[in-house]
């Protein structure tokens, strides 16, 4: 037990729960902040008989670490802001073609080359609408180390499960913050992999559904010889460029992922029967969250907190409830206001909404949330 | 010559969709019968491809294949390739697609020497979006974005490749096919970075625009200015004047990447035992 | 019949009409009408495989036994 | 509350963040405390802010970076304008006595910690391990012997002595700090 | 006058226009199906001193056309949704800037090369959100030929006036419709230039702000010798690193655009007194919205319809009138429903909201808003 | 020596954030002194730099600069070269800014031959982000990503850009400041992409970590590797091992991509009148 | 509403499009109509299915692709039965006669169209231009001088004859077609 | 005094103490002290400009009319 506790780093527990999750293949390319996770990954995968691999820039990391799931192996790359804008084309192809793959961004303040050592959440939305065209996107945020140890087998897990890259969005507190992590025994960690075809190459169509919205994926090399494209196609993997072949796709790419919302959509709640306000956060700001809230209620004041952990897909059916029964939710985000954008989508004016952002580099401290608090209540 | 090629093409996708007298098919033919030739096992034979004429290549081809983005089919392929290390993989770009916006992975596959086998079907122009310039296109030349004629220098691919590490670099064209054979499976049994530059014709976006209107006259056009290897040095200066030498033209016995890769893993896990 | 093989048109619909094949045939074996090829004198045909690695189509092959 | 909060700060390659990590891994490992370390610095390697912290408690620890510091060290003039201010009624600070001091609120301490660091143990780069024997003592929640646990697992294997002297000179500059605590040192 | 009637593809209208607007750069990579605009240009600007260049890929003509707009020309980029993902990272650059120039975005199905020659207005979150990190973004969409001559001016006029990137989102219909265009005389054409600064080198601040909030610009080779970054800077144009500094400037760079709305926000409406069902529409969906609208009146239903010219910034203000007083307003888009978030996040719930989504390179044709119409009248 | 460097120089922007020893510091130093030397208009000069430790520099000379995005530094002195061919550009790179994630522009310029001096500061590593290898890292070195040993190949980048179709090439280090006066003087006075590698020290990030402890050693190996073009021919292949040529390495009069730009326009323009 | 939609449809490289443009042409320039013209197309250069609309009005036009045609032309098999059922009932169909019909709803007339071309104008690519003198009639908006000054100004001058003579065996072969409504020719 | 020129310290505060220019210097006139460059003997300095021309951080100048 003592020598599974540990004093990590966000990048630190990225390394280990890519580890844990069984990560065999790292390409990237290094930046500030997430450097630490390409250079963990170089020591610690060959170990495992993993390969890291240090590529010419991040489009080509994006490129590798998706050839490196078709031949098998659980993959993924980590990078921050300007690296995750050109990591967007061949993330598109990777949520077109279905390929298993984490892309790790810790967020320091953009756009541009920024502040490129403080934290931000700056690429939610980008996360989300980078890439050209409508795609569906799995994003999750972790908000301390043990989480992001947690969070990232829960990313190689959706990508395995749902056949499609995820991506773990880090902040730049959470990456290089050190904590406690007590890193649980191997046997307790669920690890799922991709579904594999019960059928021989004959009969295989490899973007058919089976069972379920996710086709089966064999690696390459193993006899299937079946086609890959990032056109419009249709089950068998070629283009017809047919309408029809464009919409089936499409729905069911979406479909994997909306469907599955039950299991994808990941939240906590800390809401009493009578609590009125609600802090909704996610990331390093729920830290101050919830500092807050604790000071709030030793106050008298009826507040609650909401803690994403799966950002994208949005929760919007749960939020449409809470917006019901709330007077106000507050939502404190290092950014210009993104999340709060889809809290008012979906809340039609039920409850009253109010942001708490920075962007110039520096945390939302906990009192700042606090008097917002008291000025809602 | 008995070369299997039906079993290594599908079938059910011909004919495929380029031009008439389209070079890229008369390569892609000979590059499956290069690969029948050096025998691979076609269940371990992976082709990716990038955007482009040239690109469409992979979907005729019966074995894994992959159809990547634009200029970027090295990357991806370098994945597969340490990924997996036995497999075959097979690159087929174009000289817009592998010179253009994909020449940095170019020259960073062949710095690795990773063992990758990297066709390059250059017929001087961007086919698919219908005859803009590319890297290789000759100045002087005529194309959709060059009303005025081409300014820019092009690429010595050879050259290029060389100088970044490549160890086994080749020339071909469309017109001698069985160079084309012996060229491929050369290459393709080659450990290390190999790189062929497959010289081909796109008879509607640059034979037209440039006084080569058929097919057969592109062909005899690069019959007339490609010279064997064997022959390249022994002509003068005067000689070698719009003309350009084919054969295999350097070929090194070097470290390869994915091997150099798998003896750190060896130490690593031999240390840690 | 000599071992050598003859050609064999084995795929006309794939024949785009392009002429290659024709401009490679040392014996003007092969000719296209109609935008399709055909041939003319299979005898002439000495089997030098030139049309089956030229042709951009898959549509010719040279075969043993080819009863056209 | 029991948080205990720590802002090491200076310059970049004066070694403030390997001795936040020390605290804390005493914290952790040695005395089984919950700590958060966090930090902030520039784009330089060299000679731009750089600022190590540490927040130490029982409890969980929701806010993981300083609000208001128990201990502030700092070893620039930048570093000191810049959070002398922060500090807490009943906390203190400690300076190399190169600082030019502002207008005192908590208990200062100037020290020669530079001077030392090259004088008696003779490698300018000790002073971050210095600043750990200094403020050893005003962190109640750590043992001297688990912060010297943790810095002899974190230094290289060949500094470890002088390390060590280090922390036995700042713990000894400590003293005398404690002695006159007018900050005058 | 004849000769300036002309039957013109959309793309060509984009030709035309930078022509008229003054430009005298253009630097890009062909793809489907912007090629067009390229080769028009290619062949134009010669002919009035101005330079064509094709770079290596996206992102260096992205660059390119930065660094030309710094020499002191209008510059001008286009591409279709591959090329427009790989610019990201570039024109966020541009946007921290503050470089004034024009990058075309003609619209095809994504994700990936997903179906390249058929139309879509997949990219349009992806004109707010592509770049890492907040950023300021205008963005236009003509509906027919006419508009996109138009617009295209207007782009280049925003962009030289509040010195800053414009994205013009075409689709493929547009782009490669011809239709009737009759150009105006180059009198009629309002034309505007940056501010250059009205100070001698000793006592100018690059990224200060004189009157308003956009600074003047120099050109390159004028003596100015001043600095520019991508990092937070201050007005001088240094980075200091300062959390102060990256607040301010990031606030001046909302400011800029959000002050101006009531300039930069360009829309066009006819909805009656009494008109209930709002049909709101942008590009070329705009066209069977006015056919359906026109149905319908004739049908005797109060139907109006509102036309965006501008996307970004959206106009909230107005939708939230417009939200008050409408029944319902029903939003057709080429994509699986973009704008109709905007639309859900500012009408507060009072008016319903229908979307109609197509993308699967098919059209929206006039009949199914019609459709629509009849169903929530 | 008599250079004018101080008005070239920012000086309240002095002291530079390099560490000390950091060899950028010197390069950028004798950069300006070259630019003294070729009597650059300093109005008409504008530096362009890419991001690293390298591309601080842009922020220190007292010019129209500008610091970009990684790697991309040469695509955009293109497009201020091509706007205004009346500047002198100048742009200032890395090993990694301008090697690996910006290698295809740097071949890509060098192909068009437009006039621009390109810099590369050759640290043999990722200065700024502290210390993981870049193309340019020998084989066999250590950096943070390579905890085994490098296993890549580094790249000549001289010949990567003849190959590529540079006009001018040279090379020199920061021990030999007056050869690099020298070159970059004659580099900025070459019409036509002139490609510079200067070769630094990093002593925090790769000295370090690599048995050289101090800038000194650092600079003294440089001194020991390094060996005049002028001799290099005369040394036997023995001798070359580990030594690498400085000077200017070659130098050709060719057609440049601006000028021959402005001829397109003058002959449009004369057509259309 | 006065708008008259046109289909015309192939394959690539056989020339739809240019004729789409020729009608827009001659819509806009020589009788001063509106005309949108659009097209739909795919990644081939040849080969592939590719399809031309031309909408004429002397209103506005805001929808600018067809709804449903007056006039349907379909040089290949793919293409009639894509298309060959969205006709207007008032609308014609025209098709090569290498092309199986389908149950024919509308008036729909087979011709001889790729033999003409070739046999009659010697000249394969010039059956677009055929198919101009074969609708030629059926577009009462517009003159068949004015189709004719469309073609000139869009054809390469060396083939300008070649393609008058490929319109005047359409407008021939027309004839024919509407003697026998029957739409077997 | 000499025509030639002598070293100054024109820009002290910053040095950086690398001792680049103290490698260079042929006749041991700068030396490090406390991590800063100082001159011990400046009659001895030839003005050969080695150290102006290596020193990274500009802190050195060769003057003609050096008085220290
Ligand atoms: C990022 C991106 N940019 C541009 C394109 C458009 N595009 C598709 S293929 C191609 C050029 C193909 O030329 P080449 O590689 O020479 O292949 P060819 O068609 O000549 O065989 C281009 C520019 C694209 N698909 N993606
Ligand atoms: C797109 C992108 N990727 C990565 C980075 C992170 N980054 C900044 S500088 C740098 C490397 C610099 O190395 P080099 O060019 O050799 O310059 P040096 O610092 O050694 O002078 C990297 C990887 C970035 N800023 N942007
Ligand atoms: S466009 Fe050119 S390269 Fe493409 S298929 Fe046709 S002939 Fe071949
Ligand atoms: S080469 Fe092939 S496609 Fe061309 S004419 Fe001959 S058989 Fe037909
Ligand atoms: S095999 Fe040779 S001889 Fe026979 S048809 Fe083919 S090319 Fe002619
Ligand atoms: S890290 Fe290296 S390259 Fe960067 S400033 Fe320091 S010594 Fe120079
Ligand atoms: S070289 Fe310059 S910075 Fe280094 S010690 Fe000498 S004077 Fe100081
Ligand atoms: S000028 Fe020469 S001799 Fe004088 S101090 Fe400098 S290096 Fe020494
Ligand atoms: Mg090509
Ligand atoms: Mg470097």
């Amino acid at each position: 037990m003592r020598d599974r506790i540990k004093l990590l780093q966000g990048d630190e527990a990225v390394v280990e729960g890519a580890i844990a999750a069984g990560a065999k293949f790292f390409a990237g390319y290094p930046i500030t902040p997430a450097s630490e996770i390409a250079e963990g990954l170089a020591e610690r995968l060959p170990i495992y008989g993993g390969k890291f691999i240090q590529m010419e820039d991040e489009l080509a990391s994006m490129a590798c670490v998706i050839g490196a799931s078709l031949s098998g192996l659980k993959s993924i790359t980590a990078t921050s802001g300007p690296g995750f804008s050109l990591k967007q084309e061949n993330l598109g192809l990777g949520m077109m073609i279905e390929i298993p793959c984490v892309v790790v961004n810790v967020q320091r303040v953009g756009p541009s080359t920024g502040l490129p050592t403080s934290p931000s959440q700056g690429d939610v939305m980008q996360a989300k609408w980078g890439t050209h065209g409508d795609h569906p996107v799995i994003a999750l945020a972790p908000s301390s180390v043990k989480e992001t140890f947690e969070l990232t087998i829960t990313a190689f897990n959706f990508a395995e499960r749902f056949r499609t890259p995820v991506i773990l969005l880090l902040d730049e507190i959470v990456g290089h913050m050190r904590e406690k992590v007590v890193l649980p025994n191997e046997e307790d960690i669920e690890i799922w992999n991709r579904k594999k075809p019960e059928v021989g190459p004959e009969d295989f169509n490899p973007y058919q559904e089976t069972d379920g919205l996710v086709p089966p994926m064999p690696n390459y090399g193993e006899g299937y010889r079946y086609h890959t494209t990032g056109l419009f196609h249709d089950k068998t993997g070629f283009p017809r460029g047919t309408n029809e072949d464009a919409k089936n796709l499409m729905d069911r790419l979406m479909a994997k992922i909306e469907s599955n919302m039950d299991i994808i959509s990941l939240y906590e709640e800390d809401i009493r029967d009578d609590d009125e306000i609600i802090v909704l956060a996610y990331g390093s700001t729920m830290r101050s969250a919830i500092n807050a809230i604790s000071q709030a209620r030793k106050a008298g004041i009826k507040a609650g907190w909401i803690k994403l952990k799966t950002i994208w897909p949005f929760p919007a059916d749960y939020i449409k409830e809470v917006g019901k029964r709330a007077k106000a939710i507050i939502i404190p985000e290092l950014n210009r206001g993104q999340i709060i954008k889809e809290v008012r989508e979906n809340i039609f004016g039920n409850a009253e909404v109010h942001g708490i952002n920075k962007y110039d580099g520096t945390l939302i401290k906990p009192e700042e949330i606090l008097n917002m608090i008291q000025e809602v209540k | 010559m008995g070369y299997k090629i039906d079993e290594y093409l599908r079938q059910d996708k011909l004919p495929h969709i380029w031009c008439p007298g389209c070079g890229h098919g008369t390569i892609m033919g000979n590059l499956i019968r290069g690969i029948d030739k050096a025998n691979l096992d076609p269940d371990k034979t992976v082709v990716v491809s990038g955007i482009g004429c040239s690109g469409r290549a992979s979907g005729y081809m019966n074995f894994d294949t992959l159809h990547t983005t634009h200029g970027r089919a090295i990357a991806f392929a370098t994945g597969i390739k340490l990924a997996n290390p036995k497999l075959n993989v097979i690159v087929i770009t174009g000289d817009g697609d592998g010179a253009a916006i994909g020449g940095n992975h170019l020259i960073h596959g062949a710095r690795r020497n990773i063992d990758l086998t990297v066709v390059l079907m250059n017929n001087h122009i961007y086919g698919m979006t219908s005859g803009q310039f590319s890297p290789m296109t000759p100045t002087g030349d005529n194309a959709t974005t060059t009303p005025y004629g081409n300014i820019d220098q092009n690429f010595d691919l050879a050259g290029l490749t060389k100088a970044s590490g490549a160890s086994f670099i080749a020339r071909g064209t469309a017109y001698n096919t069985r160079q084309l054979i012996e060229i491929f499976a050369e290459g393709l049994l080659h450990t290390g970075f190999s790189f062929i530059e497959a010289i081909s014709q796109c008879p509607v976006n640059y034979g037209r625009r440039n006084g080569l209107s058929s097919a057969v006259d592109m062909l005899k056009c690069q019959r007339d200015s490609s010279v064997n290897i064997r022959k390249w040095d022994s002509l003068s200066e005067e000689e070698k004047k719009g003309k350009f030498p084919t054969g295999v033209l350097y070929k090194e016995d070097k470290r390869e990447y994915t091997e150099m890769y798998q003896e750190i893993i060896d130490s690593v896990q031999e240390e840690a035992k | 019949m000599s071992k050598k093989g003859k050609v064999k048109i084995t795929h006309p619909e794939r024949c785009k009409g392009c002429e290659i094949c024709v401009m490679y045939c040392p014996t003007d074996v092969l000719v296209v009408k109609k935008g399709q090829i055909t041939i003319t004198d299979i005898d002439n045909c000495v089997g030098c495989y030139n049309c089956e690695l030229s042709c951009p189509d898959f549509v010719l092959e040279v075969v043993e036994n080819n009863e056209r | 509350m029991d948080r205990f909060e720590i802002r090491l700060s200076g310059a970049g390659g004066q070694g403030m963040i390997l001795a936040g990590i020390i605290i804390a891994e005493a914290c952790l490992y040695e005395e089984g405390l919950n700590v958060t370390q966090t930090q902030s610095y520039g784009p330089e390697s060299r000679g731009g802010a750089s600022r190590a912290e540490v927040v130490l408690s029982k409890e969980v620890i929701d806010f993981p970076k300083v609000i208001k510091p128990d201990i502030l060290v700092a070893l620039t003039q930048k570093a000191y304008d810049k959070y002398y201010d922060d500090v807490k009624n009943e906390g203190i600070i400690i300076v190399d006595n190169s600082i030019e001091l502002s207008d005192i609120k908590v208990k200062t301490y100037q020290m020669p910690i530079f001077e030392k660091a090259i004088e008696e143990v003779e490698m300018k780069l000790s002073a971050n391990i210095l600043v750990l024997g200094i403020i050893d003592s005003w962190i109640k929640q750590v043992k001297s012997s688990s912060l010297k646990k943790a810095i002899k697992k974190r230094v290289p294997e060949k500094t470890i002595a002088v390390n060590m002297k280090a922390f036995a000179v700042g713990k000894k500059l400590a003293e005398g700090g404690k002695i006159d605590e007018q900050g005058e040192y």
